[in-house]
C-alpha cells in the first residue's frame, strides 16, 4: 500500500513537474524561415522543445539584425527561460545576450557563436570549416573527374556571398580553400544577391566570358540550384553535362532531389554540405538545452559535424 | 526647320542614346559583350522585369505606384507551381490559374485604393507585406521544384533563335504600347493620372480606370511571375520580391513621371535594358559586386539628370499668336 | 419664348462652419443669357459645380428635362447638355489641346489623332483662335487656356453652357471673340450662364441676372429693366461711389530703371518708373507683360540687360533679391504661383514677411494672427476664420490672400499682375482705394492689367507692349481704348 | 459648439486611439503586454526609427522623399564602428565624426536634387545604391565588434529608470517639432512643399531649403545609425537597409503627405510606435511570423484608411442653418 502511495506521490511530482514544464517558454529566435531548410529547422526545434513537455516559441527576424534584438528581448519580456538563438549577426547579440542572462533568460547559441558572450555555443560547424567543406567538394569532383589535368588548367568559379559579415567568412573560406587545389584556375565573384534566380544570371553571364567553366562553388544550395537551372537548360553553353559540377551548403529536399539526378546528368549539383539530418541537429541541441532547464551545470561548447553529402553518399 | 526637327529627335531619345553608349563602351571593354548570344541573354534575362514594368508603367501614368509588384510576382510564383507540381493540374488551366490570382491580387489593390480612396502607393504599402505572408503561408517556405518540361518551355524555350521570354516581352510590349497610344482608354489612362478631377468632370470614370489599370499589372505580374519560374524550374517564395524597386527604378529611368499623366512603354522597355545591359556589362567586366553598387547609382543620375536637363530646356515659341 | 429648360429647387450646401448655399432656387430659360452675380463667396460657383454634378448638394433638386434629380453625377449631367468651363480651368496639363478638347466626347475604339487636330482646328477657325492643337496644355500661358476652355465646351453641342468668369483673363479682344461665340450659341437656342465680375459684359450680352449673396438667392431682373447701380446694390446690400480715386503724387525720383532686357519672351525692353506712379502696362495675350516682370522680378532668366533700384544697379537672380530689394510682385497665376492651398489664410499671408514677425528664428503667432484678421477685414475677405485652408476660398477671396500676402511684405515697388481677376465689383473699389494710398505714401507700382477700364482709370501712365517689345507709351492726356488696342496688335 | 470640439479632437487624433485601442487589445491578449519594462522596451526599440523617421518627414512635408535614408545609416554605422575600433579615436571625436558623415551624405542629396533638378525620390533612388555599395566597400563585409562601453552607453544606459535612446528621442522629437511649427525656418519647410513656385516668388529660397532638410535629415539618420550601433554593440553594412521602407510607412501612416506640405512630428511618432506595438505584441500573442505580415498590412489599410475617411467625412448638420 506504502508502495502504491508512493507511486502515486511519484506520479503527482512527476505530473507537477510536467506541468511546470509546460509554464516554461523556450524562445526561439531564428534568422530567417524564407526557405525549406530553415522553416523545416524552426518546427523541429518548436515540436522538438514540446514533445519534452515545453511551450516554445519561434520569432524569425528575416534576416534583419536590429529585429532580432527586439524579437530576444521581447521573449525576455514574456518571462522565457531560455532562448535558443540563431544569430543574423552574432556580433551584435553579445549584450542583449548579456542583458537576457541577467534577468534570468539562458542563451544558447545555436550554429553560430555569439562572440564575446558567456553564452552556451552549439554548434554543428564553423562558417569556416561549411566553406572548406565546399571547397573540398569541389576539389575531389576535380580530382576525380580531371585526374589527369595538369596546374591551372580547370576553371573554377567561386559564386560568393558578402551580403552579412558570417556571408563574407564563409565565402573567404572557399576561396582559401579551394587555393590548394593546383589543377584550378580560380575566379571569385558574387552575383546580386544569394538567390536561386540571381545565381542563375550570373551563371548566363559568366558563360560569355568563361566558357570552359567546369566547377561553380555556391555561397549556399539556393545558388547552386540556380547554377544547374541556367545548365541544364536550352540555352547552355556546357554540352557535355559530365564535366561540369556545382556544389553548395545546405540540404532541403530540392537539393537532394537534385544530388541524386546528377548521377545520371539530369542536374550538375552533385552535392552539398549538410548540417547533418534534422534528428542529430535535435539532438545535439537539445542536450545542453535539457541540462540548463533543469537547472544543471553546461560545458560552453557543444560542436557537432559537417557532413559532406553527394549521390554516393545517398547510395550508402 | 531641320536643325530643330534634328534636336527634338535627339531631345526625345536621350535614352536610346545613353543606351547605345552604354552598349559601345562595354564592347570595348569586354570582347564577350558584343555577341548575339550575349544580347539575347540580356533579353531573356531582363524580360520578366519588362513585363512587371510595363504593368507597374501604366499604374504610375494613372497617377499610382504599385509597390506590391514584386510579392505578387511571388504569390502567383507559389499558386502556379502549386497548381503545377502539388495539384497535378493540366498547363493551360495551371496558366489561367497563375494569371488569375495576379489579376485578383491586382484588383484588389485598386479595389481597396478606391473604398478608402487613399494613394495606391500607401495602398500597395500595406498589401506588399500583407502578400509577402500569404505567400510563404501557402509555400510553407517550401520550393516548388522538377516542374514540368512544357512549363519550363515558357522561360527556356526557342522559336528559332529568339528565345520564348523575348517573344512574350515583344508581344506585350507591342499591344500595352498600341492601347497605350491608339486607344479611348489608354487615354484615359494618361487623362486619369495628369487631372483626376478633370477627367472625372469630363465623364471618365477615373475609379473603373484606377481598377482596369491594377487589373492589367496584376495580370502582367503574373505573366512576369510564370516567365520567371519557368526560367528558373522552379519556384519558392522568396522570387519576386525586389522586382517593384527595379521596376519603379526602371520606369523612372524611362521617363514615367511619378505624378502621373506622362510616360511611354518605349522608355520603359529602354529603362530596363540600360539597367540590364549595366549589370551584364559590369559582370563581364570583373567589377566586384559593391562597386557595380556604386557605378549602378551614378549612371542612373548621370542618365536621368541628363535627360531632364534636356527636356527642360525652354521650348521657345511653341505658340504662335498670329493675329489674323 | 421663355421656355423653363431647368431649374434648381431649394438647393443647400454646407461645408464646415460656412453654408455656401443656402435654399438656392433659380430657372433658367431656353436659349436665354442668364448672368449669376454675387460678392465673392456668394456661392456662384458652388452653384454651378452642383449643377454639373461636381459636388454633391445636401439639400434640394434640379429638374431638367422632365427629370429631377436629387443629385446630380458629371455623366447625368452631360447626358442632359450641360457643358461647364470651370473657374480654376479644368484641363490636364499632360496631354494636348487637342485630346484635351476631345476627350470625354467618344470611349470607345481607337483614337484617331488626325481626326482630333482636324476637329479641333475647326473649332478654332471660326473664333480666331491660334494654338497648334499639338501643343501640351501645360505649355500654353493662363489665358490660351482659358481658351481651350471655351472651345472645349463650345465643341460638344451643349444644350446649356455655363462659363464661370470666363473674361477674368481674357483682353478686350478675346472678349469680343466671346461675346461673337456667345451671340452665335443663342441663334442655336443654346442656354448661357454667364458669371462675371465685370458689370460692362453683363449689359453687353445677358438677358436676365440673378443675384446671390451669402449663399442665398436674392431675385432675377431683367437686364434691360435695369441699370448698373441698382444691381451693384443689390448685390452689396448698399451703394457704392464707382468712381476710380484721384491723386496727384508723382515724384521726380526714378524708383526703378529697366534697360535693354531680353529675357525669354522679351526683346530689349527698357522703362522708368517714379515714385509715387501707377505704371500700367497693356498688351494683347502673349504680349510678354508677365514674362518681362517675372524677368524684373528674377523669377525668370534674364539674356542680357540691367535693372537700377533707386539709381543703383542691382542683380536680381531670384525672387528672394528682389524682395530684399523692396520688390513685390502678385503673380498672374494664384493657384500655381500665388496661394499655398493646403496652408490656413494666416500663414498664407504670414509668408513673405514672416522674418519681420519673427523674433530670432521663432514665429509669433499673435501677430501672424493680428496680421491675418487685419488683411481678412480690410479687403473684406469671406471666411469662417483666417484657420480655413485657403484651397477652400472661393476663387476672388483667394485672389485677395494673394493680394494680401504681398501688400503685407511692404514693399516700395509693388508689381500687380492682373490684380482684380475674379474680384468683386466692392472689393475691387477698395483695392483701387489701397492702390491709391500706396502710391500716396510713396511707394510705386506698376500694373498689368486685361480690364481696359480699369487699366485707363488706375494708370498714371501707360506701357504697350506687342510681341515682347515696347510697341507705345502713353501719357494720361493720350488714353484711349482706340490707341492702346491699334499699339498693341500688329499692324 | 461643445460637440463639434469634441468630434474634432476625436478627428484629428483618430491615429492615437488606434494606438491606445492596439494597445488594449494587446493587454487582453498577453499578460506580459501591459507592464513598465515592456512598453519601454518598445520605446527603447524602436527609438532609432522614429528619429529616422522624423528626419525622413521633413523632407516628405518639403515634398520630398528620401529612399536612401536606410543606407546612409549602414555608412555612418560602419564609419562610426571604424573610427572607434579601427582607428581608435576618442568617442567626442567619433560622434562627430559619424554626424557629419551623415550631414554630408544628406548633403549629397540635396545638392544632386538641386543640380540636376530632379524629384529627390529619384535622387535617392539612385543614392540608396550607391550607399550601400560604399557601406560595402568600407567595411569589407567585416562586422566591427566589441565596442567601447562608453559608446555603448548611448544604446543601452539608464538615466535613471528611462532608457538613453528614449531620452534622445524626446529631445529629438521636441525640438523638431518646435522648429517645425513654430520657427519661420518650419513654415518655409512646409510652403517649400505645398506649392514651390509660390514659395519661390514669395522669397523662400526653395532650393536652399532642400538642401537644409536633407542635411537636417543625414544627421538624424546618423544619430539614429549611432543609437542603433550602440544597443547592438556592433557594426556591419547590413544595419539600416529597410528602415527607408519602415520610415516611410511610418510616416505615411502618421499623416505626411506624399505631396508635400501636409503632416505633424507628433504623427510620425505615433505611427512609428504604431507599429512597433503590433510588431512586439505579436510576438508576444505568439503569432507566427507570416502571420505578422498579413496583420500588419490589414492594420496599415484599415488605420490610414479610417483616417482619411475621418478627414473626409461630410459635416452634416454641424452647421446649424442661421437665417438671417
Ligand atoms: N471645399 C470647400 N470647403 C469649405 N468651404 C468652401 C469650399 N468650397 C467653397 N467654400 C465656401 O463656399 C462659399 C461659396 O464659394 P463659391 O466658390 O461658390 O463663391 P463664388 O460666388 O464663386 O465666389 P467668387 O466670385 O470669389 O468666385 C465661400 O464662402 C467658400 O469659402
Ligand atoms: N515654360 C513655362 N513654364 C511655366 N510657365 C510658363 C512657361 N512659359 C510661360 N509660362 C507662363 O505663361 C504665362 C505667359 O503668358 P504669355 O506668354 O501669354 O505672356 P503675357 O503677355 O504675360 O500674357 P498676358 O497678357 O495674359 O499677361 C506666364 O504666366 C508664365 O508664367
Ligand atoms: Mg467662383
Ligand atoms: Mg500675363
Amino acid at each position: 500500500e506504502d508502495a502504491a502511495k508512493e507511486e502515486t506521490a511519484a506520479e503527482e511530482t512527476a505530473r507537477a513537474a510536467e506541468a511546470d514544464k509546460s509554464d516554461t517558454l523556450v524562445g526561439f529566435a531564428i534568422s530567417y524561415t524564407g526557405n525549406g531548410f530553415m522553416q523545416q529547422l524552426s518546427n523541429v526545434v518548436k515540436e522538438g522543445f514540446e514533445k519534452e513537455g515545453y511551450t516554445c516559441e519561434v520569432a524569425s527576424a528575416d534576416g534583419d539584425a536590429t529585429t532580432q534584438i527586439e524579437q530576444i528581448e521581447n521573449f525576455v519580456t514574456m518571462g522565457a527561460k531560455l532562448v535558443v538563438v540563431m544569430g543574423v549577426d552574432p556580433t551584435g547579440l553579445t549584450d542583449v545576450g548579456k542583458r537576457a542572462m541577467e534577468q534570468g533568460t539562458a542563451i544558447v547559441a545555436f550554429t553560430t557563436k555569439i562572440e564575446g558572450g558567456e553564452t552556451t555555443y552549439v554548434g554543428s560547424a564553423s562558417e569556416a570549416e561549411i566553406g572548406e567543406g565546399i571547397a573540398q567538394l569541389g576539389s575531389d569532383w576535380v580530382d576525380k573527374t580531371f585526374a589527369d589535368a595538369g596546374d591551372g588548367e580547370i576553371e573554377a568559379v567561386i559564386f560568393g556571398y558578402s551580403g552579412t559579415p558570417e556571408a563574407a567568412e564563409r565565402s573567404e573560406a572557399i576561396k582559401t580553400a579551394l587555393a590548394d587545389n593546383a589543377k584550378l584556375k580560380i575566379t571569385y565573384m558574387e552575383p546580386e544577391s544569394n538567390s536561386l534566380d540571381a545565381a542563375q544570371q550570373a551563371a548566363e553571364n559568366l558563360f560569355q566570358t568563361k566558357p570552359d567553366t567546369k566547377l561553380i562553388l555556391c555561397y549556399n544550395s539556393g545558388m547552386s540550384n540556380g547554377v544547374n537551372a541556367y545548365v541544364m537548360s536550352g540555352g547552355s553553353a556546357v554540352k557535355d553535362k559530365s564535366q561540369f559540377a556545382t556544389f553548395g551548403s545546405d540540404i532541403s529536399e530540392e537539393i537532394i532531389n537534385n544530388i541524386m539526378a546528377s548521377e545520371n546528368n539530369e542536374s550538375v549539383v552533385r552535392g552539398c554540405v549538410s548540417l547533418g539530418d534534422f534528428d542529430t541537429i535535435w539532438a545535439d541541441l537539445y542536450a545542453p538545452c535539457a541540462l540548463i532547464l533543469e537547472g544543471k551545470e553546461v560545458e560552453p561548447e557543444y560542436l557537432g559535424e559537417i557532413q559532406l553529402v553527394t549521390a554516393e553518399a545517398f547510395k550508402k | 526647320m531641320e536643325t530643330t526637327k534634328v534636336q527634338s529627335f535627339i531631345r526625345n531619345n536621350v535614352l536610346v542614346f545613353i543606351l547605345i553608349g552604354i552598349c559601345a563602351l562595354f564592347s570595348i571593354l569586354s570582347p564577350n559583350f558584343l555577341s548575339v548570344t550575349n544580347l539575347l541573354n540580356v533579353a531573356t534575362q531582363n524580360a520578366y522585369l519588362i513585363i512587371a514594368s510595363i504593368g507597374v508603367s501604366l499604374v504610375m501614368i494613372s497617377g499610382g505606384t504599385d509597390l506590391s509588384i514584386g510579392q505578387l510576382i511571388s504569390v502567383v510564383a507559389i499558386c502556379t507551381g502549386a497548381a503545377l507540381e502539388w495539384m497535378q493540374l493540366p498547363l493551360p488551366i495551371v496558366l489561367l490559374f497563375g494569371l488569375t490570382v495576379g489579376v485578383l491580387l491586382g484588383l484588389f489593390n485598386g479595389f481597396v485604393a478606391n473604398l478608402l480612396n487613399i494613394h495606391p502607393m500607401i495602398v500597395t504599402l500595406a498589401t506588399m507585406t500583407m502578400f509577402q505572408g500569404i505567400s510563404f503561408l501557402i509555400s510553407g517556405s517550401k520550393a516548388i521544384y522538377d516542374l514540368d518540361a512544357s512549363f519550363k518551355y515558357i522561360g527556356q524555350g526557342y522559336v528559332g533563335p529568339i528565345p520564348v521570354p523575348v517573344i512574350i516581352v515583344i508581344v506585350i510590349a507591342v499591344i500595352v504600347d498600341f492601347v497605350a497610344k491608339k486607344t479611348y482608354f489608354g487615354r484615359f489612362i494618361y487623362a486619369a493620372g495628369g487631372n483626376p478631377e478633370a477627367a472625372r468632370l469630363a465623364g471618365v470614370s477615373v475609379k473603373t480606370i484606377k481598377l482596369a489599370v491594377f487589373a492589367i499589372c496584376g495580370f502582367l505580374g503574373a505573366v512576369a511571375s510564370i516567365v520567371m519560374v519557368a526560367r528558373a524550374g522552379s519556384a519558392n517564395s522568396t522570387m519576386g520580391p525586389g522586382t517593384e524597386f527595379n521596376a519603379i527604378t526602371a520606369c523612372v529611368l524611362g521617363g514615367i513621371s511619378f505624378i502621373g499623366g506622362e510616360g511611354r512603354v518605349k522608355g520603359v522597355v529602354v529603362g530596363v535594358l540600360i539597367l540590364g545591359v549595366l549589370s551584364n556589362g559590369m559582370q563581364l567586366v570583373g567589377l566586384g559586386i559593391y562597386v557595380q553598387y556604386v557605378v549602378k547609382g551614378l549612371i542612373l543620375l548621370l542618365s536621368i539628370g541628363y535627360d531632364t536637363y534636356q527636356k527642360q530646356a525652354k521650348v521657345k515659341k511653341v505658340v504662335t499668336t498670329k493675329t489674323a | 419664348m421663355s421656355e423653363t429648360i431647368l431649374s434648381m429647387k431649394d438647393i443647400t450646401k454646407r461645408y464646415p462652419g460656412v453654408v455656401a448655399l443656402n435654399k438656392v432656387s433659380v430657372d433658367f430659360h431656353k436659349g436665354e443669357v442668364h448672368a449669376l452675380l454675387g460678392e465673392n463667396g456668394a456661392g456662384k460657383s458652388t452653384l454651378i459645380k452642383v449643377l454639373s454634378g461636381a459636388i454633391e448638394n445636401d439639400e434640394g433638386s434640379i429638374d431638367i428635362d422632365g427629370c429631377t434629380y436629387e443629385k446630380m453625377t458629371p455623366k447625368i449631367s452631360r447626358s442632359h447638355g450641360i457643358e461647364v468651363i470651370y473657374q480654376e480651368y479644368n484641363l490636364i496639363n499632360s496631354l494636348t489641346v487637342a485630346e484635351n478638347i476631345c476627350l470625354g466626347a467618344k470611349s470607345k475604339g481607337l483614337v484617331d489623332y488626325k481626326e482630333m487636330e482636324q476637329i479641333t482646328n475647326d473649332i478654332f477657325k471660326p473664333y480666331n483662335i491660334n494654338i497648334h492643337p499639338k501643343t501640351l496644355v501645360r505649355d500654353l500661358s493662363p489665358a490660351h487656356q482659358q481658351l481651350v476652355e471655351i472651345a472645349k465646351a463650345i465643341s460638344k453641342n451643349a444644350k446649356i453652357i455655363v462659363m464661370d468668369e470666363p473674361t477674368a483673363q481674357l483682353t478686350v479682344s478675346e472678349v469680343e471673340n466671346l461675346y461673337d461665340i456667345i451671340r452665335t450659341l443663342q441663334k442655336k437656342n443654346v442656354t448661357i450662364i454667364y458669371i462675371s465680375h465685370r458689370m460692362e459684359e453683363l449689359f453687353t450680352i445677358t438677358d436676365r441676372v440673378t443675384i446671390m449673396r451669402d449663399g442665398q438667392y436674392v431675385t432675377t431682373v431683367k437686364t434691360d429693366e435695369t441699370d448698373r447701380k441698382s444691381l451693384i446694390s443689390l448685390m452689396v446690400g448698399r451703394e457704392l461711389t464707382e468712381t476710380y480715386p484721384g491723386r496727384d503724387c508723382i515724384k521726380d525720383e526714378i524708383v526703378l530703371e529697366v534697360k535693354n532686357l531680353t529675357g525669354y519672351k522679351n526683346e530689349d525692353v527698357s522703362f522708368k518708373l517714379k515714385k509715387g506712379e501707377i505704371l500700367g502696362f497693356s498688351g494683347l495675350i502673349g504680349a510678354g507683360r508677365t514674362e518681362l516682370m517675372r524677368a524684373v522680378f528674377g523669377a525668370d532668366k534674364k539674356h542680357s540687360g540691367q535693372i537700377f533700384i533707386k539709381g543703383k544697379n542691382v542683380d536680381i537672380k531670384s525672387p528672394k533679391i528682389a524682395i530684399m530689394n523692396g520688390i513685390g510682385l502678385i503673380p498672374e497665376d494664384r493657384k500655381w504661383q500665388g496661394c499655398f492651398l493646403n496652408m490656413t489664410i494666416e500663414w498664407n499671408i504670414a509668408i513673405t514677411n514672416i522674418r519681420k514677425l519673427s523674433r530670432r528664428f521663432v514665429v509669433n503667432d499673435a501677430r501672424v494672427k493680428a496680421q491675418a484678421e487685419e488683411y481678412v477685414n480690410k479687403l473684406n475677405i469671406k471666411t469662417p476664420s483666417i484657420l480655413q485652408k485657403a484651397g477652400n476660398l472661393s476663387g476672388g477671396n483667394q485672389q485677395k490672400v494673394v493680394l494680401a500676402k504681398v501688400l503685407a511684405g511692404d514693399s516700395d515697388i509693388i508689381i500687380f499682375d492682373e490684380p482684380t481677376r475674379g474680384i468683386d465689383v466692392g472689393a475691387r473699389h477698395e483695392i483701387y482705394l489701397l492702390m491709391s494710398e500706396l502710391v500716396k505714401q510713396g511707394r510705386s507700382i506698376i500694373m498689368i492689367s486685361s480690364d481696359m477700364e480699369e487699366l485707363l482709370g488706375m494708370s498714371d501712365r501707360i506701357i504697350v507692349l506687342r510681341e515682347g517689345k515696347v510697341s507705345g507709351e502713353l501719357a494720361r492726356e493720350e488714353f484711349s481704348q482706340n490707341q492702346i488696342l491699334e499699339l498693341a496688335s500688329l499692324e
